[in-house]
């Protein structure tokens, strides 16, 4: 396996390595050590603790520094009074295809396929999207197919700073089962999912055992090659061996300190073929040896069932994304403990088949049934969507949640750490703890107050939008 | 409020001068345009000219003018000015389709009707200098509606239209009757089947429609019916009828069909003009040429065939001929063809003149634009050298002696 | 093959009047050298179809068994350079789409009028490259517009690979890059693998004798390509597929040129890093509307370019506008504030050191092919015509006798 | 076939005077042409300001009595409302296809005035049913924009119970079409000349049901256009024409405010979606501060009746005064339907149309407790 894995490397380490490919409109700009910075005043949300009023919230650099009531602010520090304010962490949209080219919806799929080749760090689309307080975005690839390819985790810098743009690359492993994102999906469409699905993961583990077996035979050959060079030395082809029986040497005197010498070689041992190398089934293996989660987009209650039972046949690691009939198998979804990304909470237009049952309480059931869940934009075409303008009203599609019986504070995690968690970045972003991401937002009112309004969004230590007072 | 905002800020930008926001408004304020060279176009090229311009119009251009106390001054001594461009044939601002396709003959639905002054191809060919343009119906229709002159600055129709409804427009060739056909299953009368298949038969549309208006007006019904009470003005010359016609022998039916009705015709398209020169001059038909200048293939349009020496043959027959920018080419295309006019033969009076004062005297509009004179509109092309030198830049523009906003070229 | 090709060459060239072989001199009123300063009263002799000399004219010593070319009361300038086309063959984008081992020599119709045309614009170098379809689209074929073959026409058999980082129809940029990369590895694969069969060779001692694995012909190119020995034309239409070849590049440790599409002077900083050079595309210069301002803005690559200093080369295209001539392209780029000398260069001297072959032409230097325009004026000046075109020293192209050119001048309607 | 479902569908509809279940467990019968007294919320009358912890006193259909500290009369059904609850009337859809796909072009011919839009309503729709959750109590139910003149606009109350007792008015204004969509290559007219010369012609044509309608009888015409162009000849015809028109779905509305606000036309805008430009979004703001009247819609399907709400919302976070926005859903969207004296206000003797919410009616986290129309409770909010 290990092998396996340094090919992997060697193959597709594009896939893998954070290459400096976020490479933006500018160069970030080199910058002194940057003085402290310090928020006080305001209402903080550290979501992963409960709310603390007047606290003061210390950065340095990219990173938080210390928060509570009775943090030192240094001398050196620059402070942002934020008295009457309300400080939440960056939020994190877990549903996310913000910068992802809108046409590659129409192309087909495959597991090897890298969101990350397709991101387009020359749009601005994000900017509206981060000035709404998302400062991390869960993006998967846009396409047809059972297998759509790897998810990625975008911090939404504005200079596009190529060593803080992807926070997780490989993030995840984006399949659907049952939805084609048009108004064809059928219980046809879904035993098709399934069959393909189920192909490919069989011949992924037929691959890993081919390269296994290829291993084992390697090695086994390279010990013999040993051998059989030795034994040639030992009898140099120059000397005719005679065509009468040759002269019985002496059987070699067993020595009890080394092992048994090997049975001598009768003829040269061959090479073992090497398999060829599949970027695709790499990443399948990797899947199926649990390194990789499975985010797989199902709508339908039937489907979201497929799911399950396809990750404890295959024992994947999976998420559901989308889930719009998640509230009708809430039961089978918490048993299986399995997490889901819900969304999107806005439709539009004659609802297709999977949005048929679509519904506001969704949240609520999952969370009355214990579910974990996080809430994302998906700005999904069949829904009525276009771009990715549902990603500015994350916040609102919480507070839905809220109208419909979640809690305030569960929701508000929905959209912050439980999505940090569910993107596997939970120990850089999604709350507002020391060592964490400078990552936060400052509201005008309590988050899900009508007269809430973004005031200032700081993005890696940085105030990276700041409202014009009007 | 913020709106309000903005739409200040446009206004500002439109009559700002130099730079300075004209407060009060232009009106009353006199500009006075110094220029390194003025092309006049209506007359000699005036070195180191002023031009003096009142309520958007020019009251005096010469030499050595002796400047009003008090009046703006605009610098541009290093620069050429000359008159905006006149397009004759467009189909700029126009939303959606510039053919109304139910029938054949449409000769009473005006173009005005589909303007849309917002879009982003007038304030394109507003920077590239063309500040009056005809915009008609196209070439689907046999008879295909008034068309009109408008400036591509205006905001408002009010603002923008100079002359309603100068044309009636109407297309020879396989315009109308490309792609017809009878569907199958279908009775050949259906909506679905456009009639005209073949040049007979668009000619033969055109004949039917005046020789029923003709009935119709010795009839004179009460009922007026909107689209006849049109052919009669066209029969009664009152409405010329602009032709598209490319190839010879569409030039000449069209020849004949005036003759036949007694109409007042300009051709429009025209790249096989050349053949017919000494017919239309005869027949005193003017024409709106747009040249097809490649040597790859020798044919253009229709299966024209080209000629590099339209313009200058039917100048020298005496037809009064304007030149037309490729369409599609937004900004500068009219002044590169009337460039390549003079590398084919013209004069550079004849080019200039023939993207100016020619066309806005074909469309009846000359009293207001086409030449820099007194009395006319202030629509001025401020260009940083000749305006034939391909290499020169139109660094501003301006209408009624308002400056258009200034274009952003983006240069990183 | 060179002598067989410099054999037939002297054969076409000598229907224009004379053999390359003979000694030529071109005195002119103006001579645009584009590589240094222009001379006034020059003179440029020739011998063997390369620049002997350049000077002023007394400095230049006149053969007695010269012929003279007397073009004193005209400009004499480089060729034009089409630095990047697909015209002038029979379907450039091939369906497969990885064929580096097919190339545009095997396509080319010589009777193409595309090529007379160019002639007649007074370009005297074209690179035909496959079209911007085919993910490796194969390789390209440096012509000059004049031959009855290809094999005639041809400076260069096989130069440059073309990749394109277009995603086909039904393609999203990701699945188009992992398939180049499929491609890109499984070629290193393959050379990993032979380099060890062949190691492994000689030891095949005891066995009957092998003889050595040899590389499959259509592998060669590609080989070449990622063994840093042929360059890659990179077509990126978006900015964002310019960041991703200069990553491909890295990794696989290729050569490239740039041919970019109209949005990519977003990328020109990233470019400029890197020192690529480019091939802008025919539409230079172009509006785009900003819908939240409501304003009309002109891009002007060139200049943006330029400014970003990159060295870029400039296309044409099959218009029947300006835009159909490097003339006219480099005086839009002079127009829109690229210094003149700059736009000049890139449809001559740079669009040659695009191609890897300035040290053959795109200048009037000593030592280079005399391939050269004499034009009635100034280059950028619209009323200028292409007097004569001289090709390796031999004049291929006279206005006067230009039959097509005389029938589109033509005042009368004749017939 | 189909009258055959038309009469099942009329057997399972209660005879008049019995509810309707709305949504499954989510309605009570309230006290039978009793009095229902609401009490303990914020009202928001909108024409006549606030009051707070106040009450409302309900007969008939009708609000007998509102204001604070009322006197609650013996035998009325008295509902204490949660703390902090806020009292609004009922949101009004200005424009809505709601129950009605596929059903709202009648595209045979360009001009048909005679169709009525709540003919191709179907009152037992899912949608329906689901809409008397959504806090919006009356519709605008209007043809498509695929005709020049696409027909009668009607009102119908989300109360829950069959149609005929849901009709307000079958033609309450005229549904007209200056976009793309009203023109076909084959029919006339196929493009916007044409389409005005026949608009103008049928306006001239005294003997017309459409000049009848729009100028002797003053009936609103709600006119689709999108395009500033199609915006300013929207205005031109109301100006030539002297009538009573409200654009919808103006989409560029803000590039020819001036004109709007001097040409006296009010706008129906929506839906807001979350997928809309900032430009749009900012809309409703610009068009109120420029003083414009102003309604919002869902144009259902386009979006359900709880996103109306959400539309208001949205237009709030982008600069639009939540008062201003308010009156939109109510009072102004019944004012330009001509439906004031009725509907959009709390006041005594008005409509009993009245939507309870946990909160502030435009924060999104405020859940909907409680939906009276005419009188009586259609919905109440789901215990959890």
């Amino acid at each position: 396996m290990r092998s396996a894995c340094a090919l992997l490397l060697i193959v597709g380490s594009t896939l893998l390595a954070p290459f400096g490919a976020a490479h933006g409109r500018q160069d970030p700009p080199v910058r002194p050590a940057r003085k402290p910075l310090a928020i006080k005043g305001a209402k903080v949300y550290p979501v992963s603790a409960p709310p603390i009023e007047g606290a003061v919230i210390l950065l340095d650099g990219t990173r938080i520094k210390a928060i509570g009531k009775d943090v030192q602010i240094p001398g050196d520090a620059t402070v942002i009074d934020a008295t009457g304010r309300v400080i939440i962490p960056g939020l994190v949209d877990a549903g996310s295809s913000v910068l992802v080219p809108r046409g590659d919806s129409g192309t087909s799929g495959s597991a090897e396929h890298d969101v990350a080749d397709g991101v387009d760090t020359f749009s601005e689309e994000d900017k509206e999207v981060l000035q709404s307080g998302v400062t991390t975005a869960l993006v998967r690839p846009l396409a047809r197919g059972q297998f759509n390819g790897l998810e990625a985790v975008l911090r939404l810098l504005p200079n596009r700073d190529p060593q803080r743009f992807y926070l997780r690359r490989a993030a995840a492993l984006k399949m659907t089962l049952g939805f084609s994102g048009a108004d064809t999906s059928t219980a046809q469409q879904r035993q098709q999912d399934l069959l393909a699905a189920r192909q490919s993961f069989e011949g992924a583990k037929a691959y890993k055992e081919t390269w296994d077996k290829y291993r084992k035979d390697l090695a086994e050959y390279e010990q013999k090659k040993k051998q059989w060079d030795e034994q040639q030395k030992k009898t140099p082809p120059k000397a005719d061996p005679p065509k009468a029986d040759p002269p019985k040497a002496d059987p070699p005197k067993p020595d009890p300190s080394k092992p048994a010498a090997p049975e001598p070689l009768k003829e040269e041992p061959k090479k073992p073929a090497k398999p060829r190398v599949d970027p695709r089934s790499e990443v399948l293996v990797r899947a199926l040896d649990g390194q990789l989660t499975v985010h797989i987009e199902a709508h339908a209650a039937d489907s979201i069932e497929h799911a399950l039972a396809l990750a404890a046949e295959f024992k994947l690691k999976i998420v559901l994304e989308g889930a719009t009939e998640a509230h009708l198998v809430a039961e089978a979804i918490a048993k299986a403990k399995v997490a889901v990304i819900l969304g999107p909470v806005f439709r539009y237009g004659i609802p297709k088949v999977d949005y048929v049952n679509h519904a506001m309480d969704c949240a609520a059931v999952l969370a009355q049934a214990n579910v974990e869940f996080a809430i994302g934009s998906f700005p999904n075409p069949a829904a009525g969507h276009s771009g990715s303008g549902a990603s500015r009203f994350l916040l609102e599609a919480a507070a839905c949640a809220v109208a419909h019986g979640v809690a305030p504070e569960r929701a508000l995690r929905a959209v912050t750490l439980d999505a940090a968690k569910l993107a596997g970045v939970d120990r850089a972003v999604g709350s507002l703890e020391p060592n964490k991401a400078a990552d936060l937002v400052i509201l005008t009112a309590e988050p899900f107050d009508s007269a809430a309004r973004v005031d200032r969004v700081i993005l890696a230590g940085e105030v990276v939008y700041e409202r014009k007072s009007d | 409020m913020r709106a309000l905002a903005l739409l200040a800020g446009v206004l500002a930008l439109h009559s700002s001068v130099d730079g300075q926001a004209s407060e009060g408004g232009p009106r009353g304020d006199v500009i006075a345009v110094k220029a390194g060279r003025v092309i006049t176009v209506s007359g000699e090229e005036i070195k180191d000219g002023v031009i003096l311009i009142e309520d958007g119009k020019i009251t005096k251009v010469g030499a050595g003018l002796e400047i009003p106390a008090g009046a703006q001054i605009i610098d541009a001594s290093a620069q050429v000015v000359m008159p905006g461009i006149v397009d004759g044939s467009t189909d700029l601002g126009v939303e959606g389709s510039s053919n109304e396709e139910t029938d054949e003959i449409v000769p009473h639905v005006r173009i005005l009707d589909s303007l849309n002054l917002r879009q982003p191809a007038l304030q394109r060919a507003l920077q590239g200098g063309v500040t009056t343009a005809y915009v008609g119906p196209g070439n689907r229709s046999v008879i295909g509606g008034l068309g009109s002159v408008v400036k591509t600055s205006g905001r408002s129709l009010q603002e923008a239209v100079v002359r309603e409804d100068v044309a009636l427009k109407a297309a020879m060739g396989s315009g109308p009757s490309w792609g017809n056909f009878p569907p199958r299953g279908m009775p050949p009368t259906s909506f679905y089947a456009r009639r005209p298949t073949t040049r007979m038969g668009v000619v033969w549309e055109f004949r039917k429609a005046f020789f029923e208006a003709r009935a119709y007006k010795e009839e004179a019904p009460a009922r007026k019916d909107p689209a006849r009470e049109v052919l009669v003005k066209a029969l009664e010359r009152k409405v010329p009828v602009r032709v598209a016609a490319s190839r010879a022998g569409d030039i000449e039916t069209a020849v004949r069909l005036a003759d036949e009705f007694g109409l007042a015709i300009s051709i429009e398209e025209a790249q096989e003009a050349y053949r017919h020169a000494e017919l239309l001059a005869k027949k005193r038909v003017a024409v709106f040429l747009r040249p097809t200048y490649q040597t790859s293939t020798l044919y253009g349009a229709e299966g024209s065939e080209v000629r590099f020496t339209t313009f200058t043959a039917l100048l020298a027959a005496g037809v009064p001929t304007a030149l037309l920018a490729q369409t599609g080419v937004e900004g500068e295309g009219a002044l590169a063809m009337a460039a390549f006019a003079v590398k084919y033969g013209a004069t550079r009076a004849q080019a200039l003149r023939a993207i100016t004062l020619t066309p806005a005297e074909l469309l009846g509009v000359a009293e207001r634009v086409g030449s820099l004179e007194a009395g006319k509109d202030a629509d001025l092309l401020f260009l940083s050298g000749d305006p034939l030198d391909v290499t020169s830049r139109i660094e501003r523009v301006m209408v009624g002696g308002k400056v258009a906003a200034g274009r952003k070229i983006v240069e990183h | 093959m060179r002598i067989v090709i410099g054999a037939a060459l002297s054969v076409i060239l000598a229907q224009a009047g004379w053999t390359r072989d003979d000694v030529v001199v071109v005195k002119a009123g103006r001579i645009v050298t584009v590589s240094g300063p222009d001379i006034e009263g020059g003179a440029i002799l020739i011998k063997g179809g390369k620049i002997e000399a350049v000077g002023k004219e007394k400095e230049i010593e006149i053969p007695w068994d010269a012929k003279v070319l007397d073009a004193s009361k005209m400009v004499v300038m480089p060729g034009w350079i089409e630095a990047h086309t697909s015209r002038g063959v029979d379907r450039p984008n091939e369906q497969v789409q990885s064929v580096p081992f097919v190339s545009t020599f095997d396509s080319i119709n010589p009777v193409d009028p595309y090529f007379e045309d160019a002639l007649r614009q007074g370009v005297t170098s074209l690179f035909v490259l496959p079209g911007h379809q085919t993910m490796i689209g194969g390789q390209g074929c440096v012509l000059r517009p004049h031959g009855l073959t290809t094999e005639q026409m041809t400076v260069v058999k096989n130069h440059a690979l073309k990749l394109s980082l277009q995603p086909r129809g039904g393609m999203s940029r990701m699945a188009h890059l992992a398939a180049i990369r499929r491609e890109f590895d499984e070629m290193l694969q393959y050379l990993q693998d032979l380099e060890e069969k062949k190691r492994e060779v000689p030891t095949a001692a005891g066995g009957q004798k092998q003889p050595p694995p040899e590389m499959d012909i259509k592998k060669e190119t590609m080989a070449r390509f990622l063994g840093g020995k042929l360059t890659g034309y990179v077509y990126c239409p978006e900015p964002a597929d310019v960041l991703k070849a200069i990553e491909l590049s890295k990794k696989y440790k290729f050569r490239m040129k740039l041919v970019v599409g109209r949005e990519c002077w977003k990328a020109a900083d990233a470019i400029a890093k890197e020192k690529l050079e480019v091939v802008l595309p025919a539409e230079m210069v172009y509006w785009e509307t900003d819908e939240e301002k409501h304003q009309e803005i002109l891009r002007v690559l060139p200049a943006i370019f330029h400014k970003a200093g990159v060295k870029f080369a400039m296309q044409t295209d099959s218009s029947s506008l300006g835009t159909s001539y490097q003339w006219y392209q480099a005086a839009t780029a002079v127009k829109h504030g690229v210094p003149r000398d700059v736009a000049i260069k890139s449809g001559t001297l740079h669009a040659a050191e695009v191609l890897d072959l300035a040290d053959r032409f795109g200048s009037i230097e000593k030592g280079k092919l005399a391939n050269l325009v004499v034009l009635t004026g100034d280059p950028l000046d619209a009323q200028t015509w292409v007097d004569r075109v001289i090709l390796e020293g031999a004049v291929v192209y006279e206005r006067e006798k230009d039959e097509k050119l005389e029938r589109v001048m033509e005042l009368k309607a004749g017939k | 076939m189909r009258t055959l479902l038309g009469v099942i569908t009329l057997l399972l509809i209660p005879a008049p005077g019995f509810p309707v279940p709305a949504a499954p467990g989510s309605v009570q019968d309230a006290a039978k042409d009793g009095v229902i007294a609401l009490k303990g919320a914020r009202i928001v009358t909108v024409s006549k300001g606030d009051i707070e912890d106040g009450t409302i006193l309900i007969a008939d259909g009708r609000i007998k009595a509102i204001g604070r500290g009322l006197e609650i009369p013996a035998g009325a059904e008295t509902i204490e409302l949660p703390k902090g609850s806020v009292a609004v009337p009922g949101f009004i859809d200005a424009h809505s296809h709601l129950a009605s796909v596929f059903e709202i072009d009648e595209s045979t011919e360009s001009l048909t005035p005679q169709v009525r839009a709540v003919e191709g309503f179907s009152s037992t729709h899912a949608d329906v049913r689901r809409a008397t959750a959504s806090g919006v109590t009356l519709v605008a139910l209007a043809p498509g924009n695929g005709n020049l003149v696409a027909g009668r606009v009607g009102l119908v109350r989300i109360n829950g119970r069959r149609l005929d007792r849901m009709i307000v008015s079958d033609s309450a204004a005229l549904k007209l079409s200056l976009g793309d969509e009203a023109l076909r290559r084959d029919r006339e007219p196929t493009s916007r000349t044409g389409a005005l010369r026949m608009l103008r012609d049928a306006l001239r044509d005294p003997r017309g049901e459409i000049s009848k309608s729009l100028i002797d009888r003053r009936e609103p015409a709600i006119i689709h256009a999108r395009l500033a162009a199609d915006i300013t000849r929207a205005v031109e015809l109301k100006e030539t024409f002297n009538l009573k028109a409200a654009l919808v779905h103006a989409d560029e509305a803000t590039q020819v405010l001036e004109r709007i606000r001097n040409g006296d036309v009010s706008v129906i805008f929506g839906p807001l979606t979350v997928s809309d430009k900032r430009a749009k979004l900012e809309t409703p703001a610009k068009l109120a501060a420029a003083g414009v009247r102003l309604a919002f819609c869902t144009d259902a399907p386009a979006s359900a009746e709880d996103q109306l709400r959400v539309t208001a919302a949205i237009a709030v976070k982008y600069g639009l005064d939540p008062k201003a926005a308010l009156r939109a859903l109510t009072l102004d969207a019944a004012a330009l339907l001509g439906v004031g004296d009725r509907f959009g206000s709390l006041e005594e003797g008005r409509e009993a149309d009245v939507v309870v919410y946990g909160g502030d009616p435009l924060s999104l986290a405020s859940p909907v407790e409680l939906v009276v129309v005419e009188g009586r409770i259609v919905h109440r909010k789901p215990k959890r």
